[in-house]
């Protein structure tokens, strides 16, 4: 009701259906960028893409940082290279035609780019502007099989078109749990070998569900789903009582007996217990072997002997899974763990506020609207509680109304989770809603870096200030909209010099040669601009 | 104002040394392009030329089309095979009566060259020999390559000519037939295809369903069932058979154009250049040829260029089944010539067989390299500059 | 009808406009239900005026925009391109007496009084000798020079094996304007107009950038000298700095040859910048229509509020509370019953899931389609009697 | 519940296919001369009936007009050839989907080689020869998916690399090397491994016959088969079909064969196949190869591919799991479509091979004098196998792709 009356008023006050006032407690609303935590340090990024027609030095020279429960936002237009810094990050570009070239990406004290100079060899091909490139491909192999230990569990990411995102011959539950099991495999399997069915509590509990369902209590029905779901250890088994409650449209056709049948999935034959154990055993050579690799990037070297005891072990386990993963029997075996993870997924999507979970679980990507998908991505992406999430363009392909409903979302998840978000986005607006700090890329380079009310502020680079200036505003008029002469240069033959200049108001001679340094102007705010002389930052 | 892509990475330019055509460089320019058009098509070549096998399969191409004219030149196209007198010494036409197609036998086991010429009937243009007695052996082999005699021909029927005059003559037969049912398979399938395409609604229905009829017939069934009914109904004489072939070639060639032009044009109709000219009152044929045609003629090039590849070997597959398409087996085209050399293979080894008792009975490898061989490069090459000219034309295929 | 600028002549009007796409399905594919992509859309374009059309993806925006182009026939309704003065009397008057009286049906037919059979006998007189729709093919191809279009996507909207200069002069070539040279004269003359050189027309349209495209697209506009241009989402593909070129050039282009334009957006803020009146549809329907001022100043329907409240705003120092709407848009198939936005109304009432709120104007110039707006419901207020005793309209109970 | 709705609405789209096809066919046959038609679609007695036939078709085909002999006139009543064209029409579809396609011609090469054929029915016939070619095809199916499947997606995988370089060799000669040049050459590897013409028993004469102590037909008698007479079992099964049996349960030389315990015979049976069926495969891979390899390109151009990746996936499950689950499905679509270029394959091969499918019965139908009966009867089969492998293809991909079942 407060809500209520704030947003919508009398004729008088009421002013573009937006209500303007001071902030009052700007850290109330956003947690202040205070230093926390490093999570990742990109240093000096280089991407380029090897095509037919030259090399497209796509990056060049990136630098930043995010820091714990951070929201760091990408801003640039189309082609500046925003996704491919994300991409770069966790190491997702198409190899070939595009390579990084050089740099280093922290995350929590690893290299990711460890051993990237041994990849591959460049070579200048004579009297052109193109490179040959003999690539190792062994080598790149092991590099992406060693992010495998980043990607998902430490790195999540949100694509900009989620229809396209999600596999569309899988279903909902399939794609989620796949995330699940992958990463929090051991946790499940562990809680369905220790899940009691047959716990002198579990009895009188569901009688009790049944006692609260009977009247529709929800509330009730709630606390009492929660307490068999504790009597039979699995907190998953709460969401299908309440689920189920949910669709059942008679009545009476949820009872006892019912109950009963729908604790059977916990009582184990003993081979589904013998499987449930051998893959047990598998995530955690998995996970084992992914702890080597992220020591490896940490300690930049490699652990031979480690990974050969983890080798060793691995093919007497899978053998020993052989004759379960058998037609016929891998069926009756996996049977738990399946349901196991459409149960949890649905819980996930509960998480994430979709209406009906059990159904919108079991449906294919494409019977879903562009909304409502990237609700499953998100939950994908968190669902493994990552320290960064990488958000490209996450709500650029979403109706205005729907990009409210998922910022709110992914607000909301960052202050519940605590996850730093790094934002990529063409749209300024969005960033001043959610970021803390704001990098402006142009041309592959971050141009400015500076927290967001600083950057809107006091822009301190023509670019930037040109592109705030270029923004329709819906709450004001406008009297004559801002451009920017020209457009964006093509990164094969990137200007030299500061990358801007042909399009800069204030170009000056030394800016066609010289690339503007980093420099700090106060107040955390970084900018590449001849036109100022801080503190030059280390590069 | 420049003029630069989309996205760094998209674009495409690069002066000099890159693909010609539209250059970082050009930006500023005022340089006035006068055929825009021939740059296109150096890029095209540009990128044609970088593929090695497209290059590779050009020159065979090439050399394929200059023996087509050389056949057409050189022998002209009424000049019946160089039927050349066989003896175990070397071979000459003066024992033969000029003029007169013969062949020349000897009775077998004797070892000095007999040369009895017999003559040969001539019907229709081609030479019959059947009545020839067989007591021939295949023993003899010119020097190779040219001017010798390469051999082909049944035990049973003793006949021989100069394989690779048969080639060179074939290569007329051949490449003349299958360019002449991929040229007008494509056409109709193209207009059949662009007519189902933008004009939709039951129209669409018919000539779709229509094609599903087509394809579902085997091609080479289809062929051989049309031929047949052909001769049935009095459709008899060489030209009028060979005209027969083809079109029951059509018959089967045009669906896979049909389809493949439809939907192209299914995805060109929805483009917004074409609903812009629509907005400008242009009407249902100028669009059809001025946007829809030209933007979805290329996969047509493509599967023309692999289809006429194609032709022949199906034709020898249908001569290999035993079905007469050419009134006689020897009839110089590729695939006859193939389709029969592995027939008489086996009889040939098995008169070595009996006649040889374990003595060397050399392998008539000619027989079946040659022939094949003209198969293979031509079909090989044709494919290798189909591969080349879809990358080239398809920029999404460049990487 | 809407008040004019200046009294300025209507150039385009349309009245009704109903656009049903059939769906087909089951086993014989048969017409199973009607997308109702456009469901009554009334709204008319002066001289030099640009009017922006805003609404979410799926709202029949672009939709509405093609039919008044005639790019595709509607199921029922009409355009008539710079109608009389009598004819807008009489259309007016018309649809005035037919909206007042009984409806019958959910789609608004009136019933069959003989006063409604006259009215729409003189609607269906009218419409035969002036709507585009009833146009022949030849007068048309006539008009068709007068009402031109620019699309959204820059990329499809150019013919890729074409050159520029073909492009360009393929409007004159089917007019049968000019012969070869000057239709080529003519081209290099609008070429400069939207701001590019004249040596660009020996281009592909692949050597261009979004925003060079979307210039050329708007100069094969121009080509035949139109008095009307739909720009269907023209800057929605570009990017910001670039999107502000092209604005800025439709608004001097306006100027100079007094166009009117229908814009069409889901991007109010660029609408706002561009427009003079706005028209926001959701569903198919006409949600709200007033002068821009007006509109961004002071929405009325709960729909507007919301989406401009959606809209983020580049300036982290304005805190503000969103109307955060629940929920996706529902299916232009089965829409659903009485208000199309009652399903994710933060204002909702128990008549708005019963009766269609009609279009009225509640302001001056200023319709809006909503029952909380009680000085329009007249016969509404007697279909639900609990309304007109009910709590004031404002958004009572509105939640986030 | 979709699905069925699906597969329902394909089957509706058959039925003009069908007809479609049956009309070609016919109108292909109605040029046929009237005695051979009747010769073709008339047979007094059904079964082995060694009547000879000049006592019922006396009269002259130009003199059919004048011509008293009753039988001749039966004859043309029951073909309907006096009737005119629609009904004709219409009475050849009711045979034609009865199953009534005529009766083998006492003339031709093929009876008079094999006079077990004489005075059959076409459709007894085939169905003699039927089991031996779904045999080869099913074989040469596995092989197709078992090669191409996994080559496809290892080339775009390791694009460029030795794997694609191979996969694009085996795919341009596949397209430029006709299948019996081909299978020739593969015989004469064969002869030289197992043994030299010297070898081959002189009495074996005729099409292949050098080569038929090895290839040749089943049960490996020698050659009597080929141009021989004896060659009838107890049951009026040609030997090579089920002889020296009681009984030929399923009428599949392999699973007969099993069935009666012949472990040994089933092997070698299966193991004749297996060339053949190579070489009737690898056309049909070097169309598919390319496909999967273009598909799967684009598939893991995909965003979703990255999604996957993304989550952590190890680039094995991504590539299986993900992509290859998106990249069959165009396989099966072109697999669908190519059937028909893989069923004209069989004629040629099991020519080469000597192997007694129906292809080769057309290829003999085709020799001397036509069996028009046989010609007509196989490619109606052929037919026929082609619009049944688009339904399941069909159905394959609506089970595969949801978006085809529910969309």
């Amino acid at each position: 009701m407060a809500i209520a009356e704030s947003t919508i008023t009398t004729e008088e006050d009421q002013l573009t259906g937006v209500r303007e006032r001071p902030v009052p407690t700007t850290a109330a609303v956003r947690p202040a960028a205070t230093p926390g935590e490093v999570v990742l340090d990109v240093h000096d990024l280089a991407t380029y893409f090897y095509t037919y027609d030259g090399v497209v030095h796509a990056l060049e020279g990136v630098s930043f940082r995010v820091r714990k429960g951070e929201t760091v936002g990408l801003v640039g237009e189309t082609g500046c290279g925003k996704s491919v810094t994300a991409f770069s990050i966790t190491r997702l570009i198409s190899d070939p035609p595009g390579r990084i070239v050089h740099g280093t990406i922290r995350y929590q004290g690893a290299n990711l780019l460890w051993g990237l100079d041994r990849e591959a060899k460049f070579k200048p091909i004579k009297n052109s502007k193109m490179v040959k490139v003999s690539r190792k491909f062994r080598r790149i192999r092991a590099a992406n099989e060693r992010m495998r230990a980043v990607r998902g569990r430490g790195i999540s990411m949100i694509f900009q078109e989620p229809q396209q995102a999600m596999n569309p011959v899988f279903t909902i539950w399939d794609q989620l749990g796949e995330a699940l099991y992958l990463h929090r495999g051991i946790e499940l399997l562990d809680s369905l070998l220790a899940a009691t069915p047959d716990d002198p509590e579990v009895g009188p509990a569901l009688d009790a569900f049944v006692e609260a369902a009977r009247p529709r209590n929800a509330e009730q029905a709630r606390d009492a789903a929660r307490r068999v779901a504790m009597a039979v250890q699995v907190p998953s088994f709460e969401t299908e009582l309440l689920q189920t409650l949910r669709q059942a449209s008679v009545e009476t056709d949820f009872d006892r007996p019912r109950l009963n049948s729908m604790l059977k999935r916990f009582r184990l034959t003993p081979l589904q217990r013998s499987w449930l154990r051998r893959e047990r055993r598998r995530l955690e050579l998995d996970r084992e072997t992914c702890d080597i690799y992220l020591d490896e990037m940490r300690d930049g070297h490699l652990h031979r002997a480690r990974k050969a005891a983890v080798r060793s072990q691995r093919l007497p386990n899978s053998l020993r899974r052989f004759p379960l993963r058998l037609w016929g029997i891998n069926r009756h075996v996996q049977k738990p763990v399946k349901r196991e993870l459409y149960w949890q997924s649905v819980r996930l999507l509960e998480g994430v506020r979709i209406a009906n979970p059990a159904q919108v679980a079991r449906g294919y990507p494409h019977e879903l609207s562009g909304g409502m998908l990237q609700r499953v991505m998100i939950a994908m992406a968190l669902s493994t509680d990552p320290p960064l999430l990488l958000a490209d363009e996450p709500t650029t392909a979403l109706d205005v109304t729907i990009q409210a409903q998922i910022l709110d979302l992914m607000n909301d998840l960052k202050t519940r989770v605590g996850t730093a978000i790094m934002l990529i986005t063409h749209d300024l607006a969005v960033i001043a809603e959610v970021a803390d700090r704001v990098c402006v890329m142009y041309a592959g380079q971050i141009v400015e870096n500076a927290p967001v009310r600083e950057l809107f502020e006091a822009p301190l680079h023509p670019y930037t200030q040109g592109l705030i200036a270029s923004i329709p505003r819906v709450d004001r008029p406008e009297k004559a909209l801002f451009s920017i002469p020209g457009s964006v240069p093509n990164l094969i033959y990137p200007p030299a010099g500061c990358r801007f200049h042909p399009r800069c108001p204030q170009a000056m001679p030394v800016c066609r040669e010289v690339r503007p340094p980093v420099t700090d102007e106060g107040n955390g705010h970084q900018v590449a601009c001849h036109l100022y002389h801080g503190k030059t930052v280390e590069q | 104002m420049s003029a630069t892509g989309t996205n760094g990475i998209a674009e495409e330019a690069l002066p000099g040394e890159g693909p010609p055509g539209n250059s970082a460089t050009v930006t500023a320019s005022t340089r006035r392009r006068p055929n825009p058009r021939l740059d296109q098509f150096k890029r095209t070549w540009y990128f044609f030329r970088r593929n090695t096998l497209a290059m590779v399969g050009l020159g065979i191409l090439v050399f394929f089309v200059a023996a087509f004219v050389y056949g057409l030149v050189f022998q002209g196209p009424t000049t019946q095979l160089n039927l050349y007198c066989a003896t175990d010494g070397a071979p000459s036409q003066s024992t033969c009566p000029a003029g007169n197609i013969s062949v020349c036998t000897y009775p077998q086991g004797t070892t000095s060259p007999g040369a009895n010429c017999y003559q040969t009937p001539v019907i229709d243009g081609i030479p019959y020999n059947n009545f020839i007695p067989p007591t021939m052996t295949t023993t003899t082999l010119g020097p190779l390559p040219f001017g010798a005699l390469i051999q082909s021909g049944q035990v049973g029927t003793p006949y021989f000519y100069n394989l690779y005059a048969g080639l060179v003559k074939g290569t007329d037969w051949s490449l003349s037939i299958s360019v002449a049912i991929v040229l007008t398979g494509a056409i109709s399938g193209l207009l059949i295809g662009v007519i189902a395409g933008f004009y939709g609604g039951v129209v669409d229905e018919v000539l779709m369903r229509l094609t599903d009829i087509f394809l579902s017939v085997p091609q080479i069934l289809l062929v051989i069932v049309v031929i047949l009914a052909g001769q049935e109904i009095g459709i008899t004489g060489f030209d009028n058979r060979i005209l027969l072939m083809v079109g029951a070639f059509i018959a089967t060639w045009w669906p896979t154009y049909a389809r493949i032009v439809r939907g192209q044009v299914l995805v060109v109709r929805e483009q917004k250049y074409v609903e812009a000219a629509r907005a400008s009152g242009a009407s249902g044929g100028r669009i059809v040829r001025k946007h829809v045609m030209p933007n979805s003629v290329y996969p047509v090039f493509v599967q023309m260029s692999l289809d006429v590849g194609t032709v022949p070997l199906l034709i020898a597959a249908i001569v290999y089944i035993g079905f007469p398409i050419f009134p006689n087996v020897l009839w110089p085209e590729w695939g006859s010539i193939a389709a029969e050399s592995t027939l008489t293979l086996p009889d040939i080894l098995q008169e070595c067989a009996i006649l040889g008792s374990g003595s060397a009975c050399p392998f008539p490898w000619w027989q079946l390299l040659f022939p094949g061989m003209a198969l293979f490069l031509f079909a090989i090459s044709v494919n290798f500059v189909a591969d080349g000219l879809r990358d080239a034309l398809d920029p999404r295929l460049r990487r | 009808m809407e008040g004019g600028t200046n009294g300025s002549q209507v150039v385009v009007s349309t009245y009704n406009l109903r656009k049903y796409f059939p769906v087909r399905g089951g086993l014989f594919s048969s017409h199973i239900a009607d997308v109702k992509a456009v469901d009554g859309v009334t709204f008319d374009i002066r001289e030099g005026e640009t009017v922006g059309l805003v609404g979410e993806s799926g709202c029949g925006k672009t939709t509405v925009g093609r039919l008044m182009l005639r790019l595709i026939e509607p199921s029922s309704g009409h355009t008539y391109y710079r109608p009389p003065a009598d004819v807008v009397q009489k259309l007016e008057t018309d649809y005035a007496r037919l909206r007042d009286m009984p409806l019958e049906g959910d789609n608004g037919t009136p019933e069959s009084s003989p006063e409604a059979t006259a009215a729409l006998r003189e609607l269906d007189e009218l419409a035969t000798s002036h709507s585009l729709y009833r146009k022949s093919h030849k007068e048309m191809l006539a008009l068709r020079s007068k009402l031109q279009i620019v699309f959204q996507d820059p990329f499809s909207s150019l013919s890729p094996r074409m050159l520029v200069r073909d492009i360009l002069a393929e409007p004159l070539e089917v007019h049968h304007i000019g012969n070869r040279r000057e239709r080529y004269q003519r081209v290099a003359e609008l070429i400069q107009q939207v701001g590019l050189n004249p040596d660009h027309v020996w281009r592909f349209p692949h050597e261009f950038s979004g925003g060079q495209r979307q210039r050329l697209a708007i100069a094969r506009a121009l080509a035949l000298r139109p008095e009307f241009i739909v720009l269907d989402e023209p800057t929605s593909a570009l990017d910001v700095s670039v999107q502000a070129q092209i604005l800025n050039i439709l608004k001097q282009l306006q100027g100079e040859f007094h166009l009117a334009y229908l814009f069409i957006s889901h991007h109010l803020s660029v609408v706002r910048a561009i427009s003079d009146r706005v028209v926001v549809m959701y569903l198919g329907k006409v949600a709200e229509k007033a002068d821009t001022h007006d509109l961004f100043v002071r929405p009325l329907h709960p729909y507007t509020q919301a989406l401009l409240s959606a809209i983020p705003i580049p300036d982290p120092t304005l805190h503000r509370e969103r109307i955060v709407l629940s929920g996706d848009v529902p299916s232009p198939v089965a829409p659903p019953p009485g208000c199309r936005f009652h399903t994710r109304c933060p204002a909702v009432m128990p008549v708005c899931s019963k009766v269609e709120p009609p279009l009225l104007e509640v302001r001056p110039r200023h319709w809006v389609a909503c029952h909380l707006y009680p000085q329009g419901i007249d016969r509404a207020s007697e279909a639900a009697p609990t309304l007109a005793a009910g709590s004031p309209p404002m958004l009572a109970g509105a939640g986030s | 519940m979709r699905l069925w709705i699906y597969i329902v609405r394909r089957l509706i789209l058959l039925v003009p296919i069908i007809i479609g096809v049956m009309t070609i066919t016919f109108a292909l046959i109605s040029a046929i001369p009237t005695q051979q038609r009747i010769e073709s679609y008339y047979a007094p007695c059904r079964g082995h009936c060694y009547q000879p036939w000049e006592q019922y078709i006396p009269c002259p085909t130009n003199a059919s007009a004048t011509c008293t002999n009753p039988l001749w006139t039966k004859a043309i009543d029951q073909l309907g050839l006096n009737y005119p064209v629609p009904v004709q029409w219409a009475i050849y579809m009711e045979n034609a989907l009865t199953f009534h396609w005529g009766y083998t011609n006492n003339f031709s090469t093929v009876v008079s080689n094999y006079p077990v054929l004489r005075g059959e029915a076409v459709t007894t016939v085939l169905g003699w020869f039927l089991p031996y070619t779904l045999e080869l095809a099913a074989l040469s199916l596995i092989i197709i998916m078992v090669i191409s499947l996994p080559l496809g997606n290892l080339s775009a995988v390791y694009r460029n690399r030795p794997v694609d370089q191979v996969s694009r060799i085996m795919s341009f000669s596949g397209y430029a090397l006709p299948a019996f040049l081909l299978g020739t050459l593969l015989l004469y590897a064969t002869i030289i491994v197992v043994g030299g013409p010297s070898q081959v028993s002189p009495i074996c004469k005729g099409h292949f016959a050098a080569l038929n102590d090895f290839w040749g037909s089943w049960p490996p008698v020698g050659c009597s088969n080929l141009y021989g007479t004896t060659n009838l079992g107890l049951d009026g099964y040609p030997t090579w079909l089920g002889g020296g049996f009681i009984s030929s349960p399923t009428g599949f030389p392999t699973i007969d064969a099993a069935l009666h315990g012949q472990w040994a015979l089933a092997g070698d049976t299966l193991l004749r196949l297996v060339l053949p069926a190579l070489v009737i495969a690898y056309g049909s891979i070097a169309l598919l190869l390319r496909f999967v390899r273009n598909s799967m390109l684009e598939v893991m151009n995909l965003d979703f591919v990255r999604t996957a990746r993304a989550k952590g996936l190890s680039e094995k499950v991504v590539t299986r799991r993900h992509a290859g689950r998106n990249s069959l499905n165009v396989t099966i679509t072109v697999l669908g479509l190519t059937f028909a270029f893989f069923i004209g394959g069989f004629p040629i091969i099991e020519s080469v091979f000597n192997l007694w499918g129906v292809g080769r019965l057309l290829a003999f139908s085709l020799e001397g004098s036509f069996d028009y009966g046989l010609i007509f009867g196989s490619t109606l089969l052929f037919t026929f196998l082609v619009v049944g492998a688009n339904i399941i293809v069909d159905v394959l991909y609506a089970y595969l792709d949801p978006r085809v079942r529910l969309g």
